[in-house]
């Protein structure tokens, strides 16, 4: 009978020991998380799609430390995020482009950057074509040039992939790198970055753009005027299609949105998003 | 007694309203939303108006082209198949390999259409890409051929479904007869069963027009008009996908209810033609 | 030898052609009477008019006069304060196909005290038993009462339609040929069980076998094209 | 046509149609099989969290399967509560109480109902949600609910046609045995005419059940999103099988990742397969053996 309640007392201990080390050791890891501790709300993040693997990556960090916190997270594109956020219908609109200076006024948005990423003009990685200029990235996206031949490559038609109407990556790509020129109707389009990506990395006759952060192996990112795109490109500036990437609040943030924002621009969230190919603002 | 009666009597009917209203309600949102078009006039003329934003021009010219392309193109690959599978059915096997193969069928229906989308992005653009060397692969033709397959359980249950119409006594006097089974089917089992089968086309088609995702998934979207079915397109319903992300108050946002409305009297009308052929039919 | 039933120039319209014409005929109580005549000739509608059943086809119309007497008083029955559900359990109905409810023996013969709140009550059980008893079925389902009803043979299930409709006390028992659907003996069976039945309940018996209505009717008459063309 | 080659030739075509229509679908599913039987693992679902964790929500679960799983679980589950009051009460007053010409205006009405495309009426959802939005409540986003109300739209038609059906091909012997029992209208509904019709309206709803477990289009545009955890309230967003597998489809970032869409696939297709047979089984009229002893 005795040893079985030291067996117990022992098991005990054991547990409180274990526990004691639980709490220390995720009390020293949590550190920049400290501040959501207590919270129980819901937070909406939505707009912009290259910018959802930070969001994703800092959602997991902050609702594991909290599991009471709930972070949705939807895509929909730039011009969504804004909208939505103005209209109230979430706490966060992400966009990768700024918000217009009526967008501002109408809504009182407030914009923080906390990233800078380039957009490349993309291809599949088998297309020999690797550098184009300007002006021929132009003609490509107008529809004027129709063959990679003319460009140097195969005798193949090109199918230019573009993005949906909402698309900050869409604008600053239209805006900076095609200069406002026209984009061909017949292009394919589609409605993210990902599938920007998962497009042109299955086509191997195709043209796109996506987000500096989302090049990998399925995708070859095209030098532009003797510029190759990377993160130290765009850093310095030598890559000019380049945009922030935004977290819109409508009003100043407040609550939970406002620690969320925060933790992007602290260490830890500035880690996140160079991880996951973007270049930090701090 | 009475009262509980009256009372039942009146939440049925008050259920029966409120399910009506719901239908009613669609289309009336919808017009009352697109009201703005059709007080400048716009709203026909976005019917057949290209869709070029850069030049201020918004029409659904493209999507509906799109999407009568692409359903069509479902139901003319659907037909075949799924006639030679009804005959299979109905008249060539009516016992133990006809049952199995429409349970089979049967069983097809109820595959969503997210994994006929998912399979076409993966396995049948690709396939197509390589065949016709040149296109992405994202076109009319891959999303026709998915959307087919997706319509053909159904086309076949419908036709499998007519044949069992024909009375059995007609077919018994052509077996007496000595009439072989394409005989039967051409001169007794056709006769008899093709405004039904009609029906069903009809509702395939509706379905095909109706479905977003396969085409969402690998037509490729493009807003110009197809040309040919190498060509992407896009349809109504990609569109509304597309389009929903768009600034509420922009004319982007109101095309979408043009599309709702185009696809709301599309397939509305394919209904009632449906239910008048059956109607003769069965007189 | 008082009447419990008058009908007096009664029509039946079915999407506007006439099933009846012109029926007139009188039924007393505690008898047998019997309606043949070929199928198809109206006799089922006659009989559903004297519960108003037929209210619940589509497309039927009535018109005449048709006075049963509940007590010491002739009502008629298509009054419009009369209310039809207490006029079916006074006047009891069994059909030419049993017609069980899918549930046990037992739910079958209390389901129309459930229908009025009374399977609750105490003697409901006595009163299936008195039912059965009457219906010759007791010994037969006395230790099966639990079992579906559908497992009764066809005799057997019939003989329960009769227990369901008793079990009202029911003062009139419409019949509509209830063993053409049977075999001979269960036949006899439901024969020798009308007989006893007739001792507390008026029954009109719709048949077409000759035979059993000279066997067991009191009187009979002889319906052809909606019209009665002889009586007896 | 007398030449048995003719007959030859038509027997070919049906034989020809059926193995090329089995062959689309062996591939397709093989296909699935053979790229995701190596995700069938339980991390697929629950990710990196434990079982026990994942399942009485102590822990979120990333990167698995189960946020999508019980989002769409909560969706069907709400849909069906909604449609199925609804959608029967019409379907006994279409069958029961409506005379001819009622029933063909209203059978018009809900034949165009089914008839139209989900997308419509999610986009109806949508509007709703935006215009009840602005005007009333400000803390209504597109959620749970307006999904689970779209899906309802969507299942009302199958449901009550399903009902109507059901009740009006009972037998006549069965529908007259109540009331000449002295049943009224409304006993006869609900003691006889629901219990014997039970099996075909059931495994109705179970269809339904299937069609709010595949429907993408109408969750996508009324509160489906890439990442939300597990819906907290009918006010929330969700995660949803469906769309998930949507999503992974245009944007997955690794193989990894694809694979995991495969497994979805699967996932889904074992639902819905699943719920196909079991309303095949209720129609075959198992059920009233079941429901009706005692």
């Amino acid at each position: 009978m005795k040893g079985n309640k030291n067996k117990r007392a022992l098991v005990w201990v054991g547990i409180l020991a274990l526990a004691l080390v639980f709490c220390t050791t995720s009390l020293c890891l949590a550190g920049e998380l400290d501040v959501f501790a207590g919270e129980n709300q819901v937070l909406r993040i939505s707009g912009g799609t290259a910018h959802i693997p930070v969001m994703k990556a800092a959602a997991q960090k902050i609702m594991t430390f909290n599991p009471e916190i709930q972070i949705i997270i939807a895509g929909g594109g730039s011009g969504a995020g804004i909208k939505q956020v103005g209209e109230g219908l979430v706490d966060i609109g992400n966009s990768g482009r700024q918000a217009t200076d009526t967008e501002v006024a109408k809504y009182g948005l407030k914009m923080v950057k906390w990233a800078i990423d380039g957009v490349a003009a993309v291809t599949n990685p088998q297309n020999p074509v690797k550098s184009l200029s300007s002006l021929q990235l132009q003609d490509i996206f107008s529809g004027k040039i129709v063959s990679w031949k003319e460009v140097g490559g195969k005798d193949a038609p090109i199918n230019v992939y573009t993005r949906d109407a909402a698309s900050g990556t869409r604008e600053v790509f239209w805006k900076k790198a095609l200069k406002e020129g026209d984009i061909t109707e017949k292009a394919n389009v589609v409605v993210s970055n990902g599938a920007m990506k998962t497009g042109v990395s299955n086509d191997p006759y195709s043209i796109g753009y996506v987000s500096v952060g989302f090049i990998d192996d399925g995708v070859s990112a095209l030098t532009l005027d003797g510029v190759t795109p990377s993160m130290a490109s765009v850093k310095s500036g030598e890559y000019t299609v380049a945009r922030g990437l935004f977290s819109n609040t409508k009003g100043e943030a407040k609550g939970l949105a406002k620690k969320f924002i925060d933790y992007l621009l602290g260490p830890d969230g500035q880690a996140l998003a160079l991880e996951k190919g973007f270049i930090p603002v701090n | 007694m009475d009262v509980k009666a009256f009372l039942s009597k009146s939440m049925f009917l008050g259920a029966c309203l409120l399910s009506t209203g719901i239908t009613l309600g669609i289309l009336g949102f919808m017009l009352v939303l697109a009201y703005p078009l059709f007080a400048r006039g716009l709203f026909w003329e976005m019917l057949i108006q290209p869709w070029s934003p850069g030049q201020g021009l918004f029409g659904v010219g493209p999507m509906i082209t799109g999407t009568l392309c692409i359903a069509s193109l479902a139901v003319v690959i659907s037909i075949p198949i799924s006639l030679g599978v009804a005959c299979f059915v109905g008249i060539v096997h009516p016992g133990g390999k006809g049952r199995i193969l429409k349970s089979v069928v049967e069983a097809m229906t109820s595959v969503p259409t997210v994994i006929y989308g998912f399979v076409g992005v993966f396995l049948l653009v690709p396939l197509v890409r390589t065949l016709f060397s040149g296109g992405s692969g994202m076109c009319i033709l891959s999303a026709g051929m998915m959307l087919g397959l997706l319509i053909s359980p159904t086309m076949i249950l419908f036709f499998v479904q007519s044949f069992t119409l024909v009375p059995q006594n007609h077919l018994d006097a052509a077996d007496a007869l000595g009439a072989n089974t394409v005989q039967k089917f051409f001169y007794i089992v056709l006769p008899w069963a093709w405004k039904s089968m009609v029906t069903g086309l009809i509702l395939s088609f509706g379905r095909a027009m109706g479905d977003t995702l396969i085409a969402l998934m690998i037509s490729g979207n493009a807003a110009a008009f197809p040309e040919s079915v190498l060509d992407p397109a896009r349809t109504l319903t990609a569109h509304i996908a597309l389009i929903i992300a768009a600034d509420f108050d922009s004319i982007e946002f109101k095309t979408l209810f043009v599309c709702g409305i185009s696809l709301y009297a599309m397939t509305g009308f394919g209904v009632v033609l449906a239910r008048g052929l059956g109607q003769r039919g069965r007189a | 030898m008082e009447p419990k039933i008058k009908i007096t120039g009664l029509d039946f319209y079915y999407n506007g052609r006439p099933v009846l014409e012109n029926i007139c005929m009188e039924v007393v109580e505690n008898t047998i009477t019997a309606v043949t005549g070929p199928s198809g000739q109206g006799k089922s509608t006659l009989l559903m008019t004297l519960n108003r059943l037929w209210e619940s086809i589509e497309g039927a119309r009535v018109k005449g006069d048709i006075q049963i007497r509940f007590g010491q008083k002739f009502q008629n029955i298509y009054d419009p304060g009369f209310r039809v559900s207490e006029l079916r359990k006074k006047v009891g109905m069994v059909f030419q196909m049993p017609n069980p409810l899918p549930m046990s023996i037992y739910k079958n013969i209390v389901f129309p005290l459930k229908l009025t709140g009374d399977h609750k009550q105490k003697d409901a059980a006595f009163r299936v038993e008195t039912a059965l008893k009457r219906s010759f079925l007791w010994e037969e389902v006395k230790d099966r009462l639990n079992e579906d009803a559908r497992s009764l043979s066809g005799g057997q299930q019939q003989r329960l339609c009769i227990a369901r409709a008793l079990i009202l006390n029911p003062e009139v028992l419409l019949l509509d040929e209830p063993t053409s659907s049977l075999d001979d003996t269960s036949g006899r069976m439901i024969e020798a069980l009308l007989l006893e039945v007739k001792k507390t309940c008026t029954l009109l018996l719709v048949s077409h076998y000759l035979d059993q209505v000279k066997r067991i009717a009191d009187k009979g008459m002889h319906l052809s094209r909606g019209q009665i063309t002889q009586e007896w | 046509m007398a030449s048995p080659l003719w007959d030859r030739a038509f027997r070919l075509f049906a034989w020809g149609c059926s193995l090329v229509l089995m062959g689309a679908f062996l591939v397709i599913i093989g296909f699935l099989c053979i790229k995701g039987y190596t995700a069938l693992t339980p991390r697929l679902i629950f990710g990196d969290t434990g079982f026990w964790d994942a399942v009485l929500l102590r822990r979120q679960v990333f990167d698995g399967l189960f946020p999508a799983m019980a989002g769409t679980l909560c969706l069907i589950m709400l849909s069906i509560v909604l449609a199925v009051p609804l959608g029967l009460s019409t379907g006994i007053f279409l069958a029961e109480y409506a005379s001819p010409r009622v029933k063909w205006f209203f059978s018009l009405v809900f034949d165009i109902l089914a008839g139209i495309p989900s997308i419509v009426v999610g986009l109806f959802g949508f509007c709703i949600t935006l215009f009840l939005h602005q005007c009333f409540f400000d803390r209504l986003y597109p959620c749970l609910l307006i999904s689970a109300l779209s899906l309802a739209f969507l299942v009302l038609p199958y449901m009550i046609r399903t009902t109507q059906m059901a009740l009006e091909s009972l037998p006549v012997s069965v529908r007259l045995t109540a009331p000449s029992l002295g049943a009224t209208q409304l006993q006869n509904i609900v003691y006889v005419l629901l219990p014997a019709a039970l099996s075909t309206i059931l495994s109705g709803i179970i269809l339904s059940i299937g069609r709010c477990a595949e429907d993408t289009a109408v969750i996508m545009l009324t509160g489906a999103v890439a990442t939300a955890g597990i819906p907290k309230s009918v006010f929330s967003s969700y995660e949803a099988l469906p769309f998930y597998i949507y999503y992974i489809s245009s944007q997955y970032a690794d193989h990894s990742e694809l694979i995991k869409g495969y497994g979805a696939c699967l996932v889904l297709i074992f639902i819905c397969m699943n719920l196909f047979v079991l309303s095949h089984f209720l129609k075959k009229r198992l059920s009233q053996r079941l429901l009706f002893r005692h």
